[in-house]
């Protein structure tokens, strides 16, 4: 098993979401974050301060899925959170080695 | 009748007050008897709950807004215990010190713990209870401490603050109000006008603040870290609320609901508007974008302007008076303050002390009756505007001085500043053990 | 005596101006001499520091609280600089236009920056100072074009609205003002009743507020993404200050603080109240959940609904007013706008227009004496009715012409809209280079 | 002249209102006739205003803050819907049952839906329409029920908490309102004194929050979890604005713009000064900080104890009674409360039944003029802190009773309390179906 | 080393802390997040606009552990957050390869 | 590749951010978490009810990086948000899979 953790535009999470949906995900935990990376973040000024605020609001998506399912899910989300403009975010693949279900005591694929 | 004799015949009341009996049209004519009026007691009582709205929730919410989360809880504590302290001080022996009789400095201890004060007795002008004079008195002297935290959140104790407080107001409060306000009073005398405060509420908050900000020194991260105000919101209300109460504050300095009330009124609003307008065009100007903060400062910059002026001034001269005092004090927010480099946090100085200034001596000028103002016996506009520069100097020495004396006893005394651990924790915790939000 | 003859007494004044003299009862005939009332200057001054309130923080909170978080400042700074925008152009013309002599359909230039008006000056019943009645028709004709934003939110440039605004005042507002409420008016000739500003401000903003919403076109997402109102709790706070502040407006629309003034008090105690339960009570029964959004929806529907009749109407004509007028806007807003998929994205319209177009009908029936309400001269159900009917249908005519004609100017010059990437960005950051949380 | 008839000369009206005539000075001695003032309209139809801001925001923010995020609107809701209940009952029969003559415990039925009130009509004392005197209580039977809300709030049912208020301002807020105020009520022949309304508000809806809390039980996990404030600037803001409404509520108890109005303002400044002050230091003393919340509790406190004695009592007496009734309610919020068990969620008990106990006792005594207080006729201190004695035993015993039968009653009905799942859930979302904040 | 990754509901939070400090682990970090699963959302209604909300308020806990500890802390952690009703969440384990205490400079199981 | 996780002492994130840029590294993800550890954390107090709290903020830096690169960046992190005081935080290591550039498609190393 994989857990997927994407990075994205929050704009993008409803559009990921139904994505996911209509390949049979049904199953994710979001996160609110912020990003640094590429995408230039912009200026606040408050009367004589100005800040350069570099960490802009991107929202991470994990998803737990058999190793199988990795890249269709992969690239579902990719497509569905591309705009093409900078700042899209990343979708990174991490090993998962147990999951359980806590309400049932289902383990690994059944936990899903 | 022309308001000529307006400040000569000021008889140990308040600047506004003498104008009163003097502004009167035909209408009004036949009705200065001294007697109680309904109506005029109706106004200074809504005048004193107003000029209190303007301390809380108005003042600790500006403030409170401006500061990271962290400190919220430790602004409003500042901001309520100061007034609440301010106010007892006031029945013991402020009131006394700032409306009695005593030499051009300072008044006498005769109406200590409000001695001699009763049902009967009333104001100067005779029209309201005394009772309601002091009490709104007693808003203006818990107010402008209050503002002076402004300069010291973030980083300054809370016993300190108490402490500083209750000196300041005794030291130099009290005096500076007696010497403007009470007949026998230096400037008074002299002639200078301050219709509702300019120099012993805005200036004296003001420099107090620069000189507290400067003694406390600069918060930690200052100029590096990003120190955002966590709640532009509350700071947008309180601003507004600010604005709502100084109506008390300004047309209530006339002490009657006559048409001295009623011009301090139309100024209130036309000069604040003229303000926000002229912040927001220089700052879209020079940078690029209009900002909400950029457009409550000038509220509050044109409020700080008209104070002195409210009821001296036409429409016309109010508008001017706004918008120059907020584009005044926005060149000192945004360009000296970074220039001097001193951590005068919530702008007091630049705000309250820079509009004062510009308000106070602008006053001499815009009162003058060719220009739609009131006048006053034998106008000059040179004689006028001197006596107002000497005014502002005065104060600005007096309470110069006076604070920064009295900021290093209370650093020997208790310490001014607390632990880097407990101002990098935040002061809500640290100084208060709550938090300001759960959510 | 009674109030039959009411409206035709009025002499170049509010409608509920000349209201006051007539309904003078016993207590009162000793009392209608031509002075200066501080009673009455009392309660005009904080009459209209009460409208003031119910812009800032009022409706800017109430309006605020329903956007987004990333929009929060924007709707702020669009109130506040409306506002003041407004207010100063009041001074230049629209106090002479609305109000001094000119045609049947607007007034003319003689008072342009307030040319004649001193402190002697008083207004029409001669109670209080002309300066006090000016800055209370000044906050009218601030708040009014400030409530038009409500349908514009979240995409729409500060430019475009501060140019709009400052169109629409000068040709949709002004005259309209005048055609109700001076002695000239088409209106006011007519018998056509609006005690507080049903036609003018209410129905006049909710028109001009749907124009624009359908001439700007819907929010990115409208229908589909979650838009959640992101502070419900700001929402009810300034809900509860407009109903606070609306105690200005419709009792200090009696012009004095006597038994008319009393009347539009209670009226605006228990419209209102029954108007939160009316909406409540609906939603309860149709959603089976009672929203606190509802009632406070309610409330506001209550207070337009009550406005044109506040003074003219008993206080159980008005509990049916408001609870029709909250159950009339309560399926506008859920049910029509659905249907029809305009944007009008805080329901300006569906509050305001359909309330005071109820309330301003309702006025025509439930001033009848039989009714509760005080009358009018030759009073005829059908007859007074008909003139209501009249009276909305040129407001809507006017402002649905005029509004449209102006955006589209508007449009023209400085463009309408945000781009898209702004839109999503939020216009606090894109417009106002700030945002309203750091927590 | 003095004090000394205060309260066996009233006739029929609020134990202020005879206070007024009688405070008369020299200078007012003139002006006692029967005719309706326009000063005393203005200031009474502000006074109901400011207690209708109490409500909405004030008591609702003050509340609202102290829950957690997940139960805000229906604090909310509660408060608005509340409110708006008791405010058309009022209209019903609720003015009629507690101001018209009946017997010793409760009025008449003979002016339901306002029968009989005209423009025409005027209060007891004639210097205001009745419509203002009615509207002005109307606030009072509208707040007293919501402050009950604090001690159910989190778990009681919307429902439940509507039919309950329902019950008991019939039952238990019109006939208490009617035993101290009106002419023929038990406890106003007895001669004991509440000036604002100590007792008939804040003993009545203490006690009755007591009951509340302990028959709906504890919140789930109460002393256990974490049920830190979800907005402690929130609470602020609300304290601040019941300070603010409390002025309307004391000084407007007068009924009058005059000196009795005039020692209520400063009372009820110094008082809450005083008492804010006093929460401040015992806990700073005791835990080591002190915190705004303490502070503000303290301000509640200090407005609670000084209610009764607003108008009776000197500046110094108010002191010392709003320290002493501060410091005694910190001690039942942080010591009995928690010794006892009982979940009283936001201390209306602590709180308002507390220090309204010190307040009405203390009245007793601080009204001694050797005391600075007003006086009584043949006051001996033993006599009247035994009268006020009785009146706080009867208050208890009345509501005690009444308000647990009441939630008995609804619990029969209804059902008093929410499901596990829906408490946990919060709320807004089960009760209402709206969240309070989407950041 | 592992990873243990627990998303729960909000209320068990405090009763999982102590069951965790019980068997003797004294680091934890936390993180608010959304969770979209078979657990059915709600409705919001604001006015005119309905919204069916299918993100709802977990805790995701982390927890990094020595291997050997890895079962007996997932079946603590299972157990202190079940309630038996859906939504009751998830528990993933994930490989770790290093860990440093940042005070210490301390690696691996002496860094937990 | 490698996800470096840091919990670090919230003042800091701006020192680890300009120490990351100066080796080179141009992207991170941040979350606010809340942290419970050897660090004691402090008691609040609202009028009768004291609540000892003891979940501290932190915040969490995520970063992936070329495996090559794990202990410069490792020790980067670490020498920056170190104060030497209880509560530092920790350092995590923990094995990337895949990672993918949405904007672009690009995979693993040229993603970062
Ligand atoms: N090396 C990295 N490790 C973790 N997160 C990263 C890394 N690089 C970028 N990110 C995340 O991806 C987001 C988008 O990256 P950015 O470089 O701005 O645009 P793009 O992905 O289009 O090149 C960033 O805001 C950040 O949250
Ligand atoms: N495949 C998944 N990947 C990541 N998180 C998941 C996944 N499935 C469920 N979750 C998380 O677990 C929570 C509970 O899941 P849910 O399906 O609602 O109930 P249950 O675990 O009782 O079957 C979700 O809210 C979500 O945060
Ligand atoms: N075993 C752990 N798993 C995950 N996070 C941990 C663990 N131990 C500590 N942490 C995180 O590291 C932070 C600092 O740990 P702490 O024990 O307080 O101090 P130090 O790292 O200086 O020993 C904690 O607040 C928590 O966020």
């Amino acid at each position: 098993m994989k857990i997927v953790m994407a990075i994205i535009k929050p704009f993008k999470l409803d559009d990921v979401r139904d994505a996911l949906t209509g390949v049979g995900v049904h199953g994710m935990t979001v996160t609110e974050v912020k990003g640094y990376g590429r995408q230039k973040g912009h200026t606040e000024i408050y009367r004589g301060a100005e800040y350069a605020v570099s960490f802009l609001p991107k929202i991470k998506i994990e998803v737990a899925v058999a190793s199988s399912q990795v890249d269709m899910i992969v690239e579902t989300i990719a497509a569905a959170a591309k705009t093409g403009q900078i700042g899209d975010g990343k979708i990174f693949v991490l090993g998962l080695d147990n999951a359980l279900r806590i309400r049932t005591g289902e383990t690994d694929a059944a936990a899903l | 009748m022309t308001l000529k004799t307006l400040l000569h015949a000021a008889k140990g009341g308040f600047g506004g007050l003498a104008a009163t009996a003097l502004l009167a049209g035909p209408a009004f004519a036949q009705a200065p008897a001294p007697a109680l009026s309904e109506g005029n007691t109706a106004w200074m009582i809504m005048s004193t709950v107003l000029v209190l709205l303007m301390i809380v929730p108005g003042l600790a919410l500006f403030y409170g807004g401006l500061v990271r989360s962290k400190n919220m809880l430790s602004v409003l504590t500042q901001v309520l215990a100061v007034a609440s302290l301010t106010m007892i001080i006031w029945i013991i022996y402020g009131y006394s010190l700032a409306f009695t009789a005593g030499n051009a400095f300072i008044g006498g201890f005769s109406k200590m713990f409000l001695a001699g004060v009763t049902h009967e007795t009333v104001n100067d002008g005779g029209s309201i209870p005394e009772y309601v004079f002091l009490a709104f008195q007693m808003t203006f002297a818990a107010i402008t401490p209050a503002l002076i935290i402004g300069g010291l959140v973030e980083r300054t104790k809370f016993s300190a603050i108490l402490l500083f407080m209750l000196l300041w107001v005794t030291f130099v409060y009290y005096p500076l109000a007696h010497m403007v306000w009470h007949a026998d009073g230096y400037l008074m005398k002299l002639g200078a006008l301050d219709f509702a405060g300019g120099t012993v509420v805005h200036i004296n908050a003001g420099i107090a603040a620069l000189v507290g900000a400067i003694m406390v020194g600069k918060r930690i991260g200052y100029g590096k870290d990003l120190m955002s105000p966590h709640s532009m919101t509350l700071t947008f209300v309180g601003g507004a609320l600010l604005w709502i109460g100084w109506f008390g504050f300004n047309a209530g300095s006339a002490l009657t609901a006559g048409p001295v009330a009623a011009l301090a009124l139309v100024n209130t609003l036309v000069a604040t508007a003229a303000a926000a307008l002229g912040w927001l065009a220089v700052e879209w100007a020079a940078k690029g974008k209009p900002s909400m903060l950029g457009t409550v400062s000038g509220v509050i910059a044109g409020l700080v302007a008209i104070t002195p002026a409210a009821g001296l001034v036409g429409p016309i001269g109010a508008i001017v008076l706004g918008a120059f005092g907020s584009v005044v004090a926005y060149f000192f927010c945004t360009t000296v303050k970074n220039a001097l480099g001193y951590d005068d946090s919530l702008d007091v100085f630049g705000i309250h002390g820079v509009a004062g200034i510009v308000g106070s001596i602008g006053t001499g000028i815009f009162v003058a009756p060719v220009l739609g103002g009131v006048g006053v016996e034998d106008y000059s506009m040179m004689a006028q505007v001197w006596k107002q520069v000497v005014a502002v100097v005065i104060a600005i020495v007096w309470c110069g001085i006076g604070s920064a004396i009295l900021f290093k006893i209370v650093d020997l005394i208790v310490g001014l500043r607390v632990t880097v651990e407990r101002e990098r924790e935040g002061l809500d915790l640290s100084e208060h053990g709550e938090r300001a939000y759960n959510m």
